[in-house]
């Protein structure tokens, strides 16, 4: 499986997925935010970091990258795209998942290890998890606030666009409402997700319960193929 | 140049040159220096450039050993690890900016401590904070902490490098010159060592990063080189305001130059701007450079030939470059966005010119500027009275800070791990991204920070540490203790220290006392690191720490970094499992001055800082690394801060898991239990190992002792021995015969120390 | 063509909670102020734009307000020329 | 006693780096907008003062401006009126 992974100027979560991708056993490789092109990868990963510097609005500026429309179409034609931390952000500002990340509700830059709980286990990007097992990963943003206006966040929540939440003890660390932390698009294969699996993805580095989630939808993505291939 | 010219006092006076230096830029030049001529002068011989009051002690330092690639004088100290692979690391100040503007202040410190490892080829993997403040109940003070610590971490998050450790400490004496040192740490290839030189007459000298506006025209150099005084506006200098993404952009750009070897020599900027890069890279290489003033990119209209001389703005990179990688080195920068630009060209004829529409504006002999810049033999006299105890700081009043004497020592400790100084870091780490580079296995909340090297079973540990409450008694032993204390810190994960970095925090080099203090302290660094076997690669000088309201603590920061051979057999301070053995090892000796409990407690008038003995320290160090790689080591634990009691409630804390112990105390308890005296360790074993560990130990020629198991949920310290009879309660010793406090209690009082102390409950 | 300078406020939507504005009102009373209330912090953006006409400009930076400085899910925008904002001052 | 709106406009200080205004600008390209310069970002601070005059209002406004809104160190302010501005609008 190919994986391509965002280069914006000031992503700063790069490499990092890079390294955690090819631990998931998938071909990486760097896509330099000016190419128009995803280069026919399987999964497009827009990476944490600060890209632009997250100036004016994080997620805003890099929104208007060459690369954000090739990410678009490759979107609408059912391609995988997984936005971590700024890359949400990203996702977010481009209109590929509902919602808008505000400041932290502790006005701080929050750095802290937390608990996910998995919403549901019948998505691409959960359907490889132990049922019932909390992820443990660290958060480092100063915006990462879910928010959508209480109706929309109804639907987003009944058609299962809620794939993360915050679960105790630590629990919710910047206010996003509903405890939301990770959420997909209608399809079902677009996902922002504020934690950092990549950042946990070897037991050294005290948690790999991000490379479970990353070899789940490594298997999702597999599965997704040969549906295609089958059809 | 009329806008330094119209001040009434004579230029050179206004810029902060002495008439006697003036004399010395003559003899140089062998002619009056123009206008543009003494500002540059002005600036680089700054103290802050010119070292021109330390140098000659800083000469004396250790800096030689086998893995030593690049010492003092470099950008950054540099050690060989093995695999053709080497380690860049900096301890360096951003005192008065900090002062003036706390966020920005310590934003351009981490920028610029940053820009020194990346100038080396490193790429930086970890930044440290060595923070020091005045009382935290105080508005002034809490609002520094607050914009200081926010600005270490909007810069160093931005950048993408973990702060995975520091320092934090309070002491009235900081309160209107705080302290912010930063540590970072840089991991290279050798063969991509750069040096910060301009050799090959001919070549380019390219200028990239953000464009050059009036930021800190007379910023650091000049600034640094007054006493800083709150009140008095005309000192400020126009802020420099830091721009991490800039900053983001310049270290993938500038590793990406190193990298396929298109630059000749690479200097960041930073103090005294364009001057000093050129200076000191053609002074480096033995050749001259010739500025161009009409190519450099400017953020502003008209300014001074003098103001883009000596701008300080931030996020700025000088590249030499043979003309065939031209067009290389510029499709490069474009690539990353950084505008770049050919503003001058190296020379052999050893000068520095400054040419403006078509003019040689100045011409000064580089070494004028910098290798040959003028130095002094300051005096230097001890005070006439050394202050007697209790430490600065603490309560003039013995007694004050505690409940009256003969009180149960378990209050004793609950005080003290809810002390500012002693309880949890944890306000200040969670502003911190401690784990981007996927590279953190330890953040240093706990011990010195632990990194792996990925492709390599090896790990890179760093820690930093001051002594500074020690070093107001005497500022050797404070030194010396410091250099001692980061290097065990190192020690205790089982690492081998490999070299030392340091930041020297002074008063007024003109005041003898003051500068006693500095010499006092350098002395007391080198013969630390002599006895240690341990490389002094590099460091930084910051004097005039001092304010109306008095000098600071002597304050020697110290930053060590260390080399696992196998992360994965790194020990952790923390207790393992309950069974195992806890040990002290090392010896408890007299002398209360300068430490926590003093603090809060008071000394006896007599009393003086404990002993140290740099020969035990140096046993003690290797012992750790041969206990740990023979897997005899279940955890281990530096005994410094609060003593015996508050290292023993520290394991536990971290592990959850209690202790039953006796301790035998002397005829003054309070010293066995929260005396700081040097040299020790805590470590926990199997039962099994027990034995080994006594007998390696031993071979060591270092006293042990097994003081009890991890057990329960309580530390419980029985005290044994003469100092524990209702005897010692009337004598005032300060303790009953028998520590006993729930682990959940100890870190509920370590937990929300830091938040009280702010006034930040929650 | 000529130059136009504009200025564009955003400010977060009412109804929505603003932290920054609340956390500035708690501050209050350590400043011995009272008497303040419903504080807002939102943006400023101040931007020139070469146009042959005032309209021209001005379409630019609706556009620029509408895509790029705000964000309409959670904040509202308003546009104006510099000089009558300077006025104000 | 009545209520009066006001509306602080903080900028960077001319001559101080803004690297928002700067980031901004280097993303334009991207935007396929030009003619774009001169981009200056700040806040816009929104609040209500209860006093009897708007003489007494706005002095609390302006220390508030001084000391919360603003850093005099590399920031400038402006206060005015929100009508005024609104009607700018
Ligand atoms: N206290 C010190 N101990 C050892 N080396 C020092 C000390 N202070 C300064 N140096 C060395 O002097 C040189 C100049 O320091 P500095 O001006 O801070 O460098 P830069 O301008 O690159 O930050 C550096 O190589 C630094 O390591
Ligand atoms: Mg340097």
């Amino acid at each position: 499986m190919k994986v391509g992974v965002v280069v914006f100027p000031g992503s700063n979560c790069d490499r990092d997925t890079l390294h955690a991708a090819r631990l998931a056993g998938t071909e990486a490789e760097p896509l330099w935010h000016e190419t128009p092109d995803v280069r026919g990868v399987d999964l497009v990963v827009l990476p944490g970091g600060f890209a632009y510097g997250d100036y004016l609005r994080a997620g805003v500026l890099a929104r208007f990258s060459p690369i954000m429309a090739a990410v678009r179409d490759h979107a609408q034609s059912g391609g995988f795209v997984l936005g971590i931390c700024n890359g949400f952000q990203v996702l977010a500002e481009a209109g590929l998942v509902p919602g808008a990340l505000r400041r932290n509700s502790t006005l701080r830059f929050e750095h802290r290890w937390v608990r996910l709980s998995v919403e549901r286990g019948d998505s691409p990007y959960t359907r490889g998890l132990p049922p019932g097992r909390t992820l443990r990963m660290p958060i480092a943003h100063g915006e990462g606030n879910y928010y959508l206006p209480e109706g929309e966040l109804d639907a987003l929540e009944s058609r299962g666009g809620v794939l993360f939440r915050y679960a105790p003890p630590e629990g919710n660390p910047n206010g996003s409402a509903r405890d939301i932390a990770g959420v997909c698009d209608t399809g079902g294969r677009v996902c922002g997700l504020m934690p950092h699996p990549e950042r946990a993805s070897e037991a050294l580095l005290g948690s790999d319960d991000g490379m479970l989630l990353l070899r789940s939808l490594v298997e999702g993505v597999a599965i997704a193929g040969r549906a295609v291939a089958a059809a | 140049m009329s806008v330094v010219a119209e001040i009434a006092t004579p230029l050179h006076r206004a810029l902060g040159l002495t008439d006697e230096e003036l004399d010395a830029i003559h003899d140089r030049l062998g002619r009056d220096p123009n206008d543009l001529e003494l500002a540059m002068f002005a600036v680089m011989w700054s103290e802050h450039c010119s070292y021109k009051s330390s140098r000659r002690y800083l000469e004396t330092l250790p800096t030689s050993g086998d893995d030593v690639v690049a010492g003092p004088g470099e950008n950054a100290g540099v050690v060989a690890i093995g695999e053709g692979l080497a380690v860049a690391f900096k301890l360096e100040s951003h005192n008065h900016p900090s002062a003036v503007e706390p966020y920005q202040g310590a934003a351009t410190g981490v920028g610029g401590i940053l820009r020194d490892i990346f100038t080396m080829g490193a790429r930086p993997i970890a930044i440290l904070d060595a923070l020091k403040f005045g009382d935290p109940s105080q508005a002034r003070s809490r609002g520094l902490v607050k914009g200081v610590v926010r600005g270490v971490g909007g810069y160093g998050n931005c950048v993408g490098v973990p702060t995975i450790g520091g320092e934090l400490v309070f002491d009235p004496s900081y309160g209107d010159n705080p302290l912010v040192n930063v540590m970072a740490v840089g991991l290279l290839e050798e063969r991509h060592l750069t040096r910060a030189a301009a050799p090959g007459p001919g070549n380019h000298v390219v200028l990239f990063g953000s464009a050059t506006g009036r930021d800190g025209i007379g910023g650091a150099s000049v600034l640094a080189s007054a006493t800083f005084d709150e009140t008095s506006a005309a000192k400020r200098p126009s802020v420099q305001v830091g721009d991490p993404f800039a900053e983001k952009l310049l270290i993938e750009a500038s590793l990406e130059l190193i990298a396929r070897g298109l630059v000749e020599g690479l200097q960041d900027l930073g103090a005294a701007g364009i001057t000093c890069a050129v200076s000191e890279t053609a002074d480096r290489a033995g050749t001259g450079i010739r500025v161009d003033l009409d190519a450099v990119p400017r953020r502003e209209a008209g300014m001074a030939p003098f103001e883009v001389m000596i701008s300080e703005s931030q996020e700025r990179m000088c590249a030499i470059v043979a003309p065939r990688w031209l067009d290389a080195v510029l499709e490069v920068c474009a690539r990353w966005g950084l505008p770049a630009a050919v503003i001058g060209e190296v020379t052999d004829h050893g000068r520095i010119e400054v040419v403006g529409a078509g003019e040689v504006l100045a011409s000064i002999p580089a070494a004028a500027l910098t290798s040959d810049a003028i130095a002094f033999d300051r005096p230097a006299r001890p005070p006439t009275k050394t202050r007697a105890a209790p430490a600065p700081g603490a309560p003039s009043e013995p007694g004050e800070g505690l409940p009256e004497r003969g009180m149960d020592p378990g209050a004793v400790l609950l005080a003290l791990l809810g002390d500012a100084n002693l309880g949890s870091r944890g306000w200040v780490t969670t502003q911190y991204d401690e784990t981007v580079g996927t590279d953190t296995v330890e953040a240093g909340e706990r011990a010195a920070a632990v990194l792996r090297i990925k492709g390599s079973p090896k790990g890179l540990v760093a820690a930093t540490d001051a002594q500074a409450a020690v070093a107001a008694h005497d500022p050797w032993l404070g030194a010396a203790m410091a250099v001692s204390e980061c290097a065990r810190n190192v020690a205790i994960t089982g690492a081998r220290p490999l070299g030392v970095t340091n930041c020297l925090n002074f008063g007024d080099p003109t005041d003898p006392e003051a500068f006693w203090r500095f010499t006092e302290s350098v002395r007391g660094l080198g013969d630390a690191c002599r006895a240690l076997g341990l490389p002094v690669t590099g460091g930084n000088v910051s004097f005039y720490n001092a304010s109306p309201s008095g000098e600071i603590l002597p304050t020697a920061q110290i930053g060590v970094v260390g080399l696992l051979e196998d992360v994965e057999q790194r020990v952790a301070p923390a207790f393992r499992r309950a069974g195992d053995v806890v040990v002290l090892v090392g010896e408890t000796s007299p002398g209360l001055a300068g430490s926590a409990y003093a603090a809060l407690a008071g000394t006896a008038p007599d009393d003086g800082p404990p002993a140290l003995d740099l020969s035990r320290e140096a046993a003690l160090l290797h012992w750790l690394a041969a206990a740990a790689r023979e897997g005899l080591l279940a955890s281990a634990q530096d005994v410094s801060g609060g003593g015996l009691a508050v290292a023993l409630a520290e394991s536990s804390i971290w592990s959850g898991l209690g202790a039953r112990l006796q301790v035998g105390v002397g005829s003054t308890p309070s010293v066995d239990l929260f005396g700081e005296s040097p040299g020790r360790v805590i470590v926990s074993t199997e039962p099994a190992l027990w034995e080994r560990l006594a007998g390696s130990a031993a071979a060591h020629g270092l006293p042990i002792r097994r003081i009890g198991l991890v057990d329960g949920e309580r530390l419980i310290i029985e005290l044994v021995g003469e100092g524990a009879t209702g005897a010692a309660e009337e004598r005032g010793a300060g303790v009953a015969d028998a520590l006993d406090v729930a682990v959940r209690d100890l870190a509920h009082a370590w937990r929300s120390a830091l938040p009280r102390a702010l006034g930040e409950e929650a | 063509m000529s130059a136009h300078r504009f200025v564009v406020a955003v400010m977060p939507k009412p109804g929505i909670l603003d932290p920054q504005g609340r956390a500035v009102e708690q501050a209050l009373p350590h400043l011995e102020v009272s008497g303040v209330s419903d504080v807002r912090v939102g943006r400023r953006v101040e931007l020139t734009v070469e146009a042959p006409d005032t309209m021209a400009a001005r379409a630019v930076v609706e556009r620029l307000a509408g895509e790029v400085f705000a964000n309409p899910i959670i904040e509202t925008w308003e546009v104006a020329p510099a000089s009558l904002v300077a006025a104000a001052g």
